[in-house]
């Protein structure tokens, strides 16, 4: 191939599949770019941003949809973005739908607590959606820098929000230990994936697990005390690291607590939910790149794939008598190529998977212990909810276990492991946002976040403790709501895995529930039961924050009793997961 | 030069050894002698502007002797050191700054052609004189922070800050030459620039031209002279960073200074001025190149370094008579100069170059059709077979990476 | 193993597992600092050099003079660090500027002093 | 005339002493501004170290940005946070010693790793030699514009040339809001602070 055949394919394949589909991406570019212009003739003077950023998100999602509407997800064809940078699929989409839609929702919720106002709006704002691309980049994560490109890009802005209430001494204590930790998990895990990188040889995800499946594990495992081997389960477990701060999972959960505490219960709802969403996604991608062989891509890009030996630039090499390395490398690497050689087995992947199940499993179970226990002793409400966070992250990294435990074996049962991850994000989104809406509206109205001053709330503003109430039911995972659907979900994947570490983890997580029905309670009731004090006047969070409340909070009944809909847009956002 | 020591037979590492001390010797001369001249030539324009003679006394007529006297005065100082001070750094942080600035001297070419007259031929020149003349500000931030004075460490904050800022715009500045070459190793820039001055880049279009002052504020900017001399600002800080040092020490910094000086107006000249290259193509015309025989090309190359010397010599005149005429702006202006005005205009230009470059690659006078090498064109040759292509074509751009570079890789 | 004898370094190119080595030490280190400084500054800097040593590795893992015949990652490599150098330039800034705000709140840059939240 | 010694990997013995060296002053020193300053050596030797794989302009990057950038952006937070004239904090003895344990078993696992992967030994002077030589600065470039000129194959870096842009300018907006004065805001109330 000449040099010109490759620019005009580069083109093309940019100008005519790429951009396209990156679109929504782009639109949250555009918005942030707009926003800082804007401030430029003192346009924010008379237009809030607050307006630019919603219409921006609102534009966003409505690109972010796939040409046949919502419903249609399963249809997308599975692509790789930018000569393999990102995975275009049914599950990038979902989760940019899900993404977007939660950054929406959360701007009018940061407007409404007045969090974000009009001085400093624009900040916050740009800050948020920065977040929000990178997070949408994590989901579609198909190459090693993609993944830290996406971890960062996600991050730092979420230290500055962190901390985005200047001269409060734990805000700014709850950024820095978030900064400082965060920083420290993203250095250990780009060294893991120097390491993944440097013995395969590659950075790009499907053609590492072809590198792989190439390396013959099964004799290595065998053969006991491999160096090779060794050097690939330092690089898995830095890398998880990385992961691990990402999703706040034991032992890299420390921060979580802190950061919830000392930042504003919005953010915090942004953590746990977009950040954890986006963490989900991440680790499903990463797991699935490497523990399995990537399906086939759709006929536009793998045309492009044209066999190519010399390019214009190593024709003097390729003239001269040595063979240059390079160009061999080259043509080995094309070879080896997924798109051509589908005929390599996963099976040859099983030791990948088995590590990673076994590394996935250990983590949630403690995860999701530790977290449940915590948060027994927990007087503020933010904390409690901080430790409720990191034990549901447990349950969703349960999830993803057994979805690579049947992924060699069982790719339908291995998405409907997913599907439950996917359907347990979309009730946590009600659930988690509605909680620490309701956290931020109480904190403006009782100036408070302790969980003791919410006492007899029920008598003062009976709406907000009933939605509260139902909230935190639902956390606990009771019947009608949605919570109980999500993780009889992640219970029936976990049967339908079977086999002992499965059913291990199934009981973990059965007891967990069951511990964590106290804490939830205890909340419940002093909402409920408990006298109020005397001294406190009326409680009122006011129409439109009550009306917001609502909107969020509504629906974990109504998809409690009407999962359908929600489940079968799991079920097709994860259809083209596996071969 | 390592290649004629070796072809003399002896061992390489003595010939590499060899070239290398010669190289040594020669650009620690230049700087060294070089600030001899400039100090003197300071105090001469200084006294010229001010209506007054400068050093008329030592050594003749022209008071040429006159650093010499102050150099020895220097070297007999006393030594001081504040007590409370940090030893180690503040007795390290001139010899910091000066190496910095030497260090610059290594990747700059005195003159093109096919045997450059460089000591370190590096693909990525331009932007290793950048970095490596940044560093210099490190020698002054430990100067000032190790002193345990207030007005020492008032001057170096208000380096750092300024030296931060002012790398971005004159990076920006920098580019725009390597687009228009189409490379970044200097070598190749400067003798794309061969001909008439009519072929320099500042004259290639209205935004080299403009970018070029630009080029020539940020740079006057970050080796720290007046008006942008804050780190010094001796009627606030008394004397800056260097407050507490005397003798040697702070003719250290002194040397440094006019360093980094010489070394952004070398940068300078070889980036928008033509470089090794005169004004009229004299060399072409007496014959001087390597086509008529190596010793042809390196009589040449004298001229051309000569002529080099000259246009950064002129160049740092023009800062001293800068220093003496402007008033020294306040911090906040400086930073003003530098994200208000510098990086805008830089950034304005450099989109201008680039569509000129775009629309009309040959230049503004059509005279450097023959001499253009866009990156473009090289890239998008025509589609030949692989084995069909000439061999030289794709090593167009000199290939040259440090370990031969530095003359220590392949012993051939 | 022979090969670690000082001489036969100095006869040979190096491989690389040299550089490898010297990554770890950076990385060591860098963790090091990041385990044991008190000062929050000084802990950025541990971060800096656990990247350095990343990157150490990303290069040595791209460069054709390293390695045997089998595959390098290309250029995979150098642009893999440039962009670390990049983010790494961005994440300082961020720190630097939430460390400043901390100093601010608390006059003091100690982060054992950072325990109003109990983690 | 036969050269006993290796240059290249002598200069590859000198740059990665004085990286590794700074980098343990690094970890032993107490004094910020020194820490700081050990930095500086260690990753300017780094950038050495760059320059001898042949990746010179990342080399030049890594002395442009990181050294000349992001370092005196650090000492400048080290300047401005100082309250005493210079800054110590000595770690426990007890926890340096603890966590050198554990860093030098890291080191040595580490280590080990990387001397037994027989692929990751190097070449004979002779093969290094017969490698032809190849310009670093415009197939990089290539690449960051997505066209992979060493393998086509591989992926370009145009989204993430591009994408990056846009991090930084979130970041900026972000320290630039962290950066500014504060304002007492209206109609927020927080707890207080304990």
């Amino acid at each position: 191939m000449t040099l010109q055949t490759l620019v005009n394919n580069l083109t093309s394949d940019t100008m005519n599949v790429s951009l396209p589909l990156f679109r929504p991406e782009l639109i949250i570019c555009a918005t942030i770019v707009i926003m800082l212009i804007a401030r430029i003739p003192r346009f924010t003077s008379w237009l809030d941003s607050f307006w630019l950023a919603l219409l921006g998100a609102a534009v966003a999602f409505y690109y972010a949809i796939p040409a046949g509407g919502i419903g249609a997800i399963g249809d997308v064809q599975r692509q790789e973005l930018f000569t393999g940078m990102l995975a275009y699929d049914s599950l990038t989409v979902f989760f940019r739908l899900f993404l977007v839609a939660f950054a929406f929702w959360f701007i009018i919720l940061v407007r409404l607590t007045g969090l974000a106002d009009r001085q400093d709006g624009q900040d916050f704002y740009t800050l948020l959606l920065g977040a929000t691309l990178g997070m949408c980049i994590m989901a579609s994560a198909n190459h090693l820098m993609t993944v830290f490109l996406g971890i960062e890009m996600a991050s730092v802005p979420s230290y500055v929000l962190a901390g985005i209430i200047k001269g409060r001494r734990r805000a700014s204590e709850a950024a820095l230990k978030y900064a400082v930790y965060g920083a420290g998990a993203a250095g250990v895990m780009l060294y893991g994936i120097s390491l993944l990188a440097g013995i395969t040889g590659s950075a790009h995800l499907p053609t590492i697990a072809t590198k792989l499946a190439a390396m013959d594990l099964p004799a290595l495992v065998a053969a006991n005390g491999s160096s090779t081997l060794m050097v690939l389960v330092l690089a898995g477990l830095m890398i998880m690291v990385g992961l691990a701060f990402k999703l706040s999972a034991v032992p890299f959960h420390f921060w979580c607590p802190d950061v919830f505490e000392g930042a504003p219960a919005e953010v915090d709802a942004f953590l746990s939910v977009a950040s954890k969403a986006a963490a989900m996604a991440l680790l499903v991608r990463v797991a699935f790149g490497l523990g399995t062989i990537a399906p086939p891509t759709a006929p536009p890009i793998a045309a492009h794939k044209i066999p190519a030996v010399a390019v214009a630039y190593q024709q003097p090499a390729a003239t001269t008598a040595e063979a240059p390395a390079s160009a061999a490398v080259a043509a080995q690497a094309n070879t080896a190529s997924p798109n051509i050689n589908t005929q390599i087995s996963s099976a040859a992947l099983a030791p990948v998977r088995r590590f990673i199940v076994l590394v996935l499993a250990i983590v949630a179970a403690i995860t999701c212990t530790f977290g449940n226990l915590a948060a027994y002793g927990q007087t503020n409400i933010k904390r409690m909810l901080a430790y409720s966070t990191i034990a549901h992250a447990g349950y969703m990294i349960m999830a993803v276990a057994a979805a690579v435990y049947l992924a060699g074996s069982r790719p339908a049962d291995a998405r409907d492991a997913v599907a439950a991850l996917v359907f347990y994000l979309c009730a946590y989104v009600f659930m988690n946002l509605s909680a620490f809406a309701v956290v931020a509206f109480l904190r403006n109205t009782l100036g408070s976040e302790e969980i003791a001053d919410y006492a007899g709330l029920i008598r003062s503003a009976p709406v907000t403790a009933t939605a509260f109430t139902g909230i935190l039911v639902s956390l606990i995972g009771i019947p009608p709501l949605v919570g109980f659907v999500g993780k009889f979900a992640i219970f029936k994947a976990l049967v339908v895995a079977g086999g002992p570490i499965m059913i291990a983890l199934l009981a973990i997580a059965g007891i967990n529930t069951a511990i964590s029905l106290v804490y939830y309670l205890n909340v419940a009731k002093k909402m409920c039961i408990d006298p109020p004090p005397a001294n406190r006047g009326t409680v009122s969070i006011g129409v439109m924050p009550a009306i917001y409340m609502l909107i969020v909070a509504v629906p974990a009944l109504v998809y409690g009793i009407i999962p359908g809909r929600i489940l079968e847009i799991a079920t097709h956002a994860t259809q083209q997961l596996l071969m | 030069m390592a290649d004629f020591f070796i072809s003399i037979q002896i061992w390489p590492w003595l010939a590499y050894l060899a070239a290398a001390l010669i190289q040594i010797t020669l650009i620690v001369t230049l700087v060294a002698a070089g600030s001899l001249l400039f100090i003197w030539l300071e105090r001469k324009v200084s006294g010229r502007i001010q209506d007054r003679l400068g050093p008329t006394r030592v050594g003749g007529k022209f008071g040429w002797l006159q650093t010499l006297a102050d150099g020895l005065k220097l070297l007999t100082k006393e030594d001081l050191m504040p007590e409370g001070a940090d030893e180690f750094l503040f007795k390290i942080a001139p010899y910091v700054s000066f190496c910095a600035s030497l260090s610059a001297f290594m990747a700059i070419p005195f003159a093109g052609g096919e045997h450059p007259f460089v000591a370190l031929h590096l693909n990525v020149a331009v932007f290793f004189i950048l970095a490596v003349l940044g560093l210099e500000v490190f020698g002054v931030i430990l100067a000032g922070y190790s002193s345990a004075s207030k007005w020492s460490l008032f001057g170096a904050m208000r380096e750092a800050a300024q030296v931060v800022s002012y790398e971005v715009p004159l990076g920006m500045c920098a580019v725009v030459p390597v687009l228009l070459a189409g490379s970044m190793d200097l070598v190749v820039i400067g003798d794309r620039q061969a001909g008439s001055f009519l072929n320099w880049y500042i004259f290639h279009d209205p935004f080299t031209f403009v970018i070029f002052w630009v080029y020539f504020t940020c740079a006057t900017a970050s080796v720290n002279r007046a008006p942008f001399d804050l780190a010094e600002a001796e009627s606030e800080l008394v004397a800056g960073f260097h407050t507490e040092y005397s003798g040697l020490r702070w003719s250290f910094f002194f040397m440094a200074e006019y360093g980094s000086m010489l070394a952004v107006s070398l940068l300078a000249s070889i980036l928008f001025l033509g470089g090794w290259h005169g004004p009229i193509p004299v060399a072409s015309f007496l014959g001087l190149t390597f086509d008529h025989g190596f010793w042809y090309g390196v009589a040449g190359n004298v001229l051309g370094t000569a002529n080099i010397i000259v246009k950064g010599i002129i160049g740092v005149t023009v800062m001293m008579w800068v220093r003496w005429t402007f008033p020294r702006l306040r911090i906040d202006q400086v930073i003003t100069t530098c994200l208000k005005y510098c990086v805008p205009i830089a950034a304005v230009m450099f989109l201008g170059a680039t569509f000129w470059q775009y629309k009309w690659p040959n230049g503004i006078t059509g005279g450097q059709s023959a001499r253009t090498y866009s990156v473009r064109e090289q890239w998008s040759a025509p589609a030949v077979p692989a084995a069909a292509k000439p061999a030289e074509k794709a090593v167009k751009i000199e290939p040259q990476p440090l370990t031969t570079a530095m003359g220590i890789a392949r012993t051939e | 193993m022979t090969q670690l004898t000082l001489a036969s370094i100095l006869t040979q190119p190096v491989g690389v597992s040299h550089y490898l080595i010297v990554g770890a030490v950076l990385f060591v280190c860098g963790a090091l600092c990041m385990a044991t400084k008190r000062n929050a500054l000084g802990v950025l800097m541990g971060i800096e050099l656990v990247l350095n040593g990343a990157n150490l590795n990303f290069i040595a893992f791209g460069s054709p003079y390293l390695r045997k015949a089998s595959e390098t990652m290309g250029l995979d490599g150098q642009l893999m660090s440039l962009f670390v150098i990049v983010l790494a330039a961005a994440e300082a800034a961020v720190a630097l500027a939430i460390a400043l705000n901390f100093y601010n709140s608390f006059n003091t840059i100690d982060v054992d002093r950072a325990d109003q939240l109990q983690g | 005339m036969e050269d006993p010694i290796y240059w290249p990997s002598f200069f590859f013995l000198l740059f990665s002493a004085i990286a590794c060296a700074f980098a343990v002053a690094v970890v032993v020193t107490p004094n910020v501004v020194r820490m700081a300053f050990y930095l500086v050596l260690s990753l300017a030797a780094t950038a050495g170290l760059f320059f001898l794989a042949g990746a010179d302009f990342v080399g030049a990057m890594q002395i442009m940005i990181y050294v000349g950038g992001t370092l005196v952006l650090l000492i400048f937070g080290v300047m401005l946070t100082s309250q005493d004239r210079f800054i110590s904090m000595k770690t426990s003895n007890f926890e340096l010693g603890m966590a050198t344990g554990v860093g030098v078993c890291l080191f040595i696992l580490l280590a080990v790793a990387a001397r037994s992967i027989p692929e990751w030994h190097g070449l004979t002077a002779q093969q290094v030699a017969e490698i032809p030589l190849e310009p670093t600065a415009a197939p990089l470039g290539m690449g960051l514009l997505g066209a992979r000129v060493d393998s086509p194959d591989r992926s370009g870096y145009l989204l993430i040339f591009e994408i990056i842009s846009v991090h930084l300018l979130v970041v900026l907006v972000g320290a630039a809001y962290l950066a500014r004065a504060r304002r007492s805001r209206s109609g927020f109330s927080l707890t207080s602070d304990g």
